[in-house]
């Protein structure tokens, strides 16, 4: 291609803040770096994006950036994107596929539900014991996200795959609060009337941990301190909140991907090789920093209150 | 004036069966666990404090939308749109609160604007798109369903332009009373829906208002011929609905304390609907009931606070809520209904006979 | 004649919530005899029919059909019995087309599998001939009038092969021609020995057509009689269980000389509907409207009343212009009109006996005046009893009544208005003999009150005893004008038919 | 007389055509083709009007328009059916757990899909009608129950990995064209598959039930007045049943359609499809007060829906938000063209109609 690029991105929607600052950032970067940009919202739903898929098919684009709702139900598509030789640049969220081998796609950039589970169950840990009560009976509950999304699925299971192996901690309560501010906010009213004793709660994004700060305030205790608050995103509100101390910690998912992405597409053009699958770094965030969050202990947290200024969503 | 309160005119009714099964669901909660129904007083915040006080609480935005959906629904049309208007009202509110803030979402504890005019631009917008409904609908004779499709769809994007797509925060005192804030120990939402309440009531039952909306809705031909400008109360219906959904869009936006205008009302239309319903307005319009209504929703939200408080598995909770439906919904069947006030008569006919023969 | 008896009813008891409907009611059916079914309204009649067919179900009694103990559970069943009915408020629908109205349920297919669309519109237009209806049959039935609505489910019910044919109230929309040719079509069914149950209001087709009588009153068999054996005004004490002299001492309102114009319709018309119609009508006046089916009549009033927009000519009230682009400004002229299709324009089924007679009066009072439903509920009762509507109390539903009563029920809503201008169309369809009188002397009462009368009717001698002129109007324009005194009913056939010399036959 | 017969039938036929519940369709018709014709003058150069992206409003909506055909039906007799989506993707989810997880024979998953979609829709039908319950309520709950089933099954997506059922997903016909005497397959890759085949069938079968059969007669009856229907002898009951099972069906085919088309199942699939479907019929011509509907409207109603976001993704700069608004603004617009259409066409029709009978 001589003239200008066309890069195509087929984005799930716009269902909270975190998928704008992807949109965004993925948008400018593209239009930053002087390509033409052909962009869909899939507004939630699948067949959207399988049709934006195949319609970038038909326009003839140079590049499809490509985030998926669902694990599964793309080969069909993906076989044609494949078939019609257009390269394709998967963020976020990495589909299953039945392929031979890994050649439907060009490059993978995005985060680990998984671990992110795994990263707020070990700092849960892990902070308990800098406290020294580290063989406590802990009662931790927990506001799902959309159930069956992927960040749920991912996140619960991260987070389960851990924490059994310290019986002391114990989830005594689940619910999906559908990743809103709202329904966590209702969930929570109920979890603290319905349960005894509640140390630690555990939502699965930010926007729902927001929420249950105000169910708790309602209730008269103090978020953050009478019970310990942990979300996930690290969004700018959560580190204001930790730095208000209403809020303990946020394990961070970046949707900065931008940049990544027309460092992939610049790359292939200039005809280099480079890994597949790439994690973005992240980080966890709490309020004095210092707290180990991996298995081996190496990594440790950082303090939010140094890192609030440059956030920007 | 012949006001019947005799048996078979209660059984009959069908907001009496909505009691029922409204009372049923909490026996259940009674069985289970008794804590479900402490109220205490806490001290901190002024307010009663228990899941009864939550149910009635969390259960204003739906019972607000919905008063407005009876008179749409008593007309034989339905509203789509309400749950973007929530949104669009929260995205206006809180644009015109933190106008300064143009990229970084903090919360702060100010408003720009003067609240007054923060509720007076957000309703007054809402209540407009009401007035588009009513006129595609009245007007242009539009099926509803269709007619309001439209800014159903639309009605989140422009909530988007608004505030361009971000969500921003406050924590501005007076805003969060209307939420957050209580009077006479309630919850400040409580209060306000029971005003919308007493002047829905006052609106449809002290002026004949009500008895129009009625005739439109039974036979709106005939209602032409009596005189009755049948467009203009079309209109009317939807405009109030636009309104309504404007204050529980505040609200809304009141309690999480940020405009969300992805998540903001989303499946609000539905639950309004089913509130309706369940309170005894048929779709097929004609005699309403706001009590009714009212009723309706709380069966929702009682419905919902119980999965929350039960721990009932995620997975499981839209099964669940579709059994407590259709449970409430077959008490509610006519047939049904007229199935067991037969059975009590023919039972009492055979008691009196016997203590004759 | 064989005396076969294909239908007996015994001891049949109907209760509704507040009325027993049927009280021990016995009915019997020869085959091969036209039976008329009389009372008046609200006597039991169409509850009697609608448990033959099974619409509503018997809560005591029996009924032997063909020698054999049935229990009607459907109209379905019914039909597949042997019994076809039409009944009482037109029940067809206005969404399928004529051919269709007539066939469907019982389709006739091509090849086992696919409908017969040619053999059914040809059949349909076969068979209303016989009915001597010429029209379009691939057209939507709402495209058409009542009258021909009537009598294409008429031509419906003959069509099915039966061994009953009910007949409920078939002739109240059908002018003179028509009731005369569904007669011919009975006189044969009757040959080929079907029985025919027949319900009316028109004691003269009653005698014309039946062979026996039998009379329902509040609910209760007062006896069966042979035609032969019975006079007519033995019949209507029968019915109404008094005499009734006053039915032929109605006195024709008399027009001051100083009276002054009340309407003035100048060539008001829509070019596609009605052409120019032009009158007056002075203080006091009752003018009656005459012509066949189809003959604009109804047009004409919905213009005056603002249902339908004129689009030329001039309407001008006490003299002065005024415009009337909707019912409301007429009704704030002190018009009122009461529509002819009572199920489409008339009555508000699920409101109240007191909602419904209240509508009008609260509708020109505006929504923020409301009347308190102590008002509602004097001014209903005041009318309940005034027009003797046959109901347990106000609060009945409107949908509940009897089709008379609901007849009644729209009157007092416009009465209640206390109108100028009285516009009537078709007043007394549906309505029994005492009823229909006592329409008929209220409307005249009110005229020498100064209310001055449109009254539309299909049947002349009515028109002729009350009008101080007719108006005859054929071919949606208006025929001719006749003093109402002085005229006959040959008179007015005249102007009507003064048309076929130009060829046409409807 | 016999002049007059004549005279009837010559009307008749242009009555037919000229029918005012005709125009509606008609109005469709017209608003799409202009649509596409505005598709093809703005976004011509890239591709709007290649065969391919004539053939993708088929492939991309077959099991909407599949869903539509029964939805058509059941709007006909004056109800509503919200949980096709629903159980469209349940079928979805039988299909994946029942074969990847459980290792059931794909089809016996499809004939088990059939046998609850048809009795929950016969179930609906049943209370809707006995019970009384209105249709929003009755398939609402019908709705929620489909999903909850549907995520307690799996609360992850599956995907299908079965060589039968991936041939038929895989089945596709190429649009080839003749060059220099060899036939290639035309650029961008056109074709039409498996799901194009059992929509077009669905459709000519709807069309053919409703048109020339007893039953599909029924359904316009019970829809015109049920009450009627019902004193005319009519099965009223039988009929509703039959439609909301025959729908049911339908929505279980759209399920195996999409299946077909994404090979997966998931809880969450073809979310609020069903409010996609209702549009597609009404804005075909079909009333929601029942009684008036044709499957050729419902047929260009899908057509209509489906080039909404072809059109906002060949514009390819929309932001979500603008999105959002242009559908709003387009649908705005088809509704608008249509109702001038036909209210111009009922003004005309009114006089032209009257000129005619008025020699009657
Ligand atoms: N569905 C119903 N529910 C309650 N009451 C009813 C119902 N149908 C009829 N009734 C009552 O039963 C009585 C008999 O009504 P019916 O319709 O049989 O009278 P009718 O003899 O046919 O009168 P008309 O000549 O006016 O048609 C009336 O008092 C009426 O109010
Ligand atoms: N024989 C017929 N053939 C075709 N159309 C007819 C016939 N009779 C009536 N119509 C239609 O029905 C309408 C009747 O008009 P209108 O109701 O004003 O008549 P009317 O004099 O009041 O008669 P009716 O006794 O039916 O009330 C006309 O618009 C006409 O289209
Ligand atoms: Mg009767
Ligand atoms: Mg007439």
């Amino acid at each position: 291609a001589q003239d200008t690029l066309t890069v195509a991105f087929s984005q799930i929607g716009q269902e909270s803040d975190w998928r704008t600052a992807n949109t965004d950032d993925v948008c400018k970067a593209i239009q930053d770096a002087g390509w033409n940009l052909v962009y869909d919202d899939a507004q939630q739903k699948q067949e959207n994006q399988v049709k934006a898929l195949r319609n970038f098919i038909t326009q003839g684009v140079d590049y499809i950036v490509f985030t998926a709702i669902v694990t599964t139900g793309w080969d069909e598509v993906l076989q044609e994107v494949k078939d019609s030789e257009i390269p394709l640049v998967l963020i976020d969220r990495f589909p299953q596929t039945s392929f031979a081998d890994d050649s439907w796609f060009t490059a993978f950039f995005g985060g680990d539900f998984v671990e992110e589970g795994a990263r707020a169950a070990r700092w849960i840990v892990n902070y308990y014991k800098s406290l020294g009560r580290g063989d406590e009976e802990v009662n931790i509950v927990r506001l799902e996200g959309t159930t069956t999304s992927d960040p749920q699925v991912g996140r619960s299971k991260g987070f389960d795959d851990v924490i059994v192996n310290y019986p002391n901690f114990k989830i005594v309560a689940s619910q999906t609060g559908n990743f809103t501010s709202a329904e966590g906010q209702a969930v929570m009213e109920s979890f603290l009337k319905s349960v005894d004793k509640i140390d630690v709660l555990w939502a699965e994004n930010d926007q729902m941990a927001l929420g249950a700060i105000e169910a708790i305030k309602a209730a008269g205790l103090q978020p953050g301190k009478d019970i310990i608050i942990v979300g996930c995103d690290g969004v700018k509100l959560a580190f204001e909140a930790i730095v208000n101390g209403e809020m303990n910690c946020t394990v961070e998912c970046t949707p900065l991907m931008g940049s990544r992405v027309v460092e992939v597409i610049t790359g292939l053009e200039a005809g280099e090789t480079f890994p597949k699958i790439v994690h973005p770094v992240e980080y966890v965030y709490d309020a004095n920093g210092g707290i180990a969050y991996t298995d081996d202990g190496t990594a440790l947290t950082r303090k939010a209150a140094d890192y609030i200024a440059e956030r920007l969503y | 004036m012949k006001w019947k309160f005799d048996s078979q005119h209660i059984l009959k009714s069908k907001i009496t069966w909505a009691v029922v099964a409204e009372l049923l669901i909490l026996l259940v909660c009674l069985i289970i666990r008794p804590e479900f129904f402490e109220i205490s007083y806490q001290e901190s915040t002024g307010m009663l404090y228990g899941s009864i006080i939550d149910i009635l609480n969390r259960s204003s935005e739906i019972t607000i939308i919905a008063l407005g959906m009876t008179l749409v629904i008593a007309l034989a049309g339905t509203d789509l749109s309400v749950g973007a208007v929530v949104a669009l009202s929260g995205a206006i509110g809180l644009k015109l609160m933190r106008w300064d803030m143009s990229e970084y979402p903090t919360a702060g504890n100010y408003s720009v604007t003067p609240l007054i005019w923060v509720f007076l631009v957000a309703l007054g917008i809402c209540f407009l798109f009401g007035c588009f409904n009513g006129l595609m609908v009245s007007r242009f004779g539009l099926q509803p369903i269709i007619a309001t499709l439209v800014l159903m769809v639309a009605g989140r994007g422009v909530a988007q332009i608004i505030t361009n797509g971000r969500q921003m925060t406050t924590n501005f005192a007076p805003f969060k009373f209307i939420s957050q804030g209580s009077v006479l120990f309630l919850p400040m939402p409580i209060i306000i829906t029971a005003v919308i309440f007493i002047l829905m009531v006052l609106l449809t039952r002290k002026t004949s208002f009500g008895m129009f909306v009625e005739a439109v809705g039974i036979n709106p031909r005939a209602s032409r011929v009596s005189g009755l400008r049948s467009s203009l109360i079309i209109f009317s219906a939807y405009a109030i609905t636009g309104l309504l959904a404007g204050i529980s869009g505040l609200i809304y936006a009141s309690r999480i304390g940020q405009n969300d205008s992805n998540n903001a009302g989303i499946n609000y239309e539905m639950d309004a609907i089913l509130a309706v319903v369940i309170g005894g307005t048929s779709m097929s319009g004609g005699k309403f009931s706001l009590a009714g209504t009212v009723m309706g929703s709380i069966i929702i939200r009682t419905i919902i606070t119980f999965v929350y408080y039960f721990g009932v598995a995620a997975e499981a909770i839209m099964a669940f809520k579709a059994l407590i439906v259709l449970v409430v919904i077959v008490l509610q069947a006519e047939p049904v209904r007229e199935f067991i006030s037969k059975r009590r008569k023919a039972r009492k006919t055979a008691i009196r006979g016997e203590l004759h023969g | 004649m064989p005396d076969k008896r294909i239908l007996e009813m015994k001891g049949i008891e109907i209760q509704f919530p507040g009325v027993k409907a049927l009280d021990k009611v016995d009915f019997d059916l020869i085959a091969g005899e036209v039976h008329a079914l009389l009372g008046e309204n609200g006597a039991g009649k169409s509850t009697l029919i609608k448990c033959l067919t099974g619409v509503h179900h018997m809560d005591a009694g029996k009924i032997i059909y063909d020698g054999k103990e049935i229990t009607p559970t459907s109209p379905q069943a019914a039909i597949n019995m042997g019994i076809s009915t039409v009944f009482q408020e037109i029940n067809l629908c206005q969404n399928l087309t004529v051919a269709e109205n007539i066939f469907v349920g019982r389709l006739p297919m091509k090849r086992r599998h696919r409908i017969d669309w040619k053999g059914i519109n040809n059949r349909a237009s076969e068979l209303l001939k016989r009915f001597n209806i010429h029209i379009d049959v691939t057209r939507p039935l709402d495209y058409f009038s009542t009258g021909i609505q009537q009598m294409v489910s008429i031509a419906r019910a003959v069509d099915i092969k039966a061994k009953i044919l009910i007949l409920d109230e078939p002739t109240s929309s059908l002018d003179e021609n028509e009731v005369e040719r569904l007669f011919d079509v009975v006189r044969e069914l009757k040959k080929s020995g079907m029985g025919i149950i027949f319900i009316t209001h028109f004691l003269d087709q009653a005698f014309v057509i039946s062979d026996r009588l039998t009379v329902l009153r509040n609910g209760r068999l007062v006896g069966d009689f042979y035609a032969r054996n019975i006079s007519k005004i033995e019949l209507v004490r029968q019915m109404i269980g008094k005499d009734m002299e006053q039915i032929f001492a109605l006195k024709r309102p008399t027009v001051a000389a100083d009276a002054t114009n009340m309407l003035d319709v100048e060539s008001l018309g829509i070019a596609s509907k009605v052409a120019d119609v032009s009158f007056t009508l002075k203080t006091g006046e009752l003018i009656g409207f005459a012509g066949l089916l189809g003959s604009g009549r109804t047009e004409t009033a919905e213009m005056i009343f603002g249902v339908t927009r004129a689009e030329h000519g001039t309407i001008k009230i006490h003299d002065r212009e005024v415009r009337i682009h909707s019912p409301l400004d007429a009704i704030n002229q002190q018009m009122a009109f009461c529509p002819e299709d009572r199920k489409r324009d008339g009555i508000i089924g699920d409101l109240s006996v007191r909602e419904n007679i209240s509508l009008v009066v609260q509708s020109r009072r505006g929504i923020f005046n409301p009347m308190s439903i102590k008002e509602q509920a004097e001014l209903a009762d005041q009318y309940i009893q005034l027009l003797g509507i046959a109901t347990p109390d106000a609060e009945k539903k409107v949908g509940e009544l009897s089709g008379g009563n609901q007849q009644k029920v729209i009157l007092a809503r416009w009465m209640a208005t206390q109108p100028d201008l009285l516009i009537l169309d078709e007043p007394t369809r549906g309505i029994d003999v005492g009823a229909k009188a006592e329409i008929q002397r209220l409307m005249l009462k009110m005229c020498a009150e100064g209310v001055s009368v449109i009254f539309i009717s299909s049947e002349l001698d009515e028109i002729l005893r009350c009008a101080n002129r007719v108006i005859v109007m054929r071919d949606r324009c208006k025929a001719g004008e006749l003093p109402g005194e002085s005229s006959r009913q040959e008179d007015i056939l005249h102007v009507i038919a003064e048309g076929t010399a130009t060829g046409e036959e409807a | 007389m016999d002049e007059r017969t004549m005279r009837i039938r010559r009307q008749s036929f242009l009555n037919r055509v000229l029918n005012p519940r005709y125009i509606m369709v008609y109005a469709t018709i017209g608003v799409f083709l202009l649509i596409y014709l505005f598709g093809a003058l703005m976004y011509g150069d890239i591709g709007f009007t290649t065969i391919r992206t004539f053939l993708n409003m088929f492939i991309d909506n077959a099991y909407f328009g599949i869903s539509a055909v029964g939805m058509t039906m059941v709007l006909i007799t004056g109800g509503i059916d919200l949980s096709v989506a629903a159980i469209a993707a349940l079928t979805g989810m039988f299909i994946a757990y029942g074969n990847t997880i459980l290792g059931i024979d794909p089809f016996l998953c499809i004939a088990f899909a059939m046998v609850i979609g048809i009795g929950m829709g016969a179930l609906m039908g049943a209370m809707i009608h006995y019970l009384n319950v209105p249709p929003f309520i009755t398939t609402l709950t019908g709705m929620f129950l489909a999903r909850g089933v549907c995520s307690m099954i799996s609360s992850e997506s599956v995907a299908i990995n079965n060589d039968a059922f991936n041939a038929l997903a895989g089945w596709k016909v190429n649009v080839m064209k003749l060059v220099d005497g060899v036939w290639v397959k035309v650029k961008p890759i056109a074709f039409i598959n498996l799901n194009v085949l059992l929509f077009l069938f669905v459709m000519l079968l709807g069309a053919y039930l409703l048109k020339s059969t007893k039953f599909g007669r029924n359904v316009y009856a019970v829809g015109g007045n049920e009450q009627s229907a019902k004193l005319m002898g009519l099965p009223v009951a039988r009929t509703k049943i039959l439609v909301y099972a025959f729908n049911g069906l339908c929505s279980v085919l759209m399920g195996v359609s999409y299946a077909l088309y994404v090979k997966s199942g998931w809880a969450l699939a073809l979310m609020g499809g069903e409010l996609d479907v209702i549009t597609m019929a009404v804005i075909g011509g079909t009333l929601l007060t029942g009684g008036v509907g044709y499957m050729l409207g419902t047929f260009f109603g899908v057509m209509l829906k489906s080039i909404i976001p072809a059109l906002i993704t060949f514009n390819g700069n929309l932001l979500s938000w603008w999105g959002k608004i242009a559908t709003g603004a387009l649908l705005l617009l088809f509704i608008g063209i249509q109702r001038i259409v036909v209210t111009y066409s009922a003004k005309r029709k009114g006089k032209a109609a009257d000129c005619v009978s008025k020699k009657t």
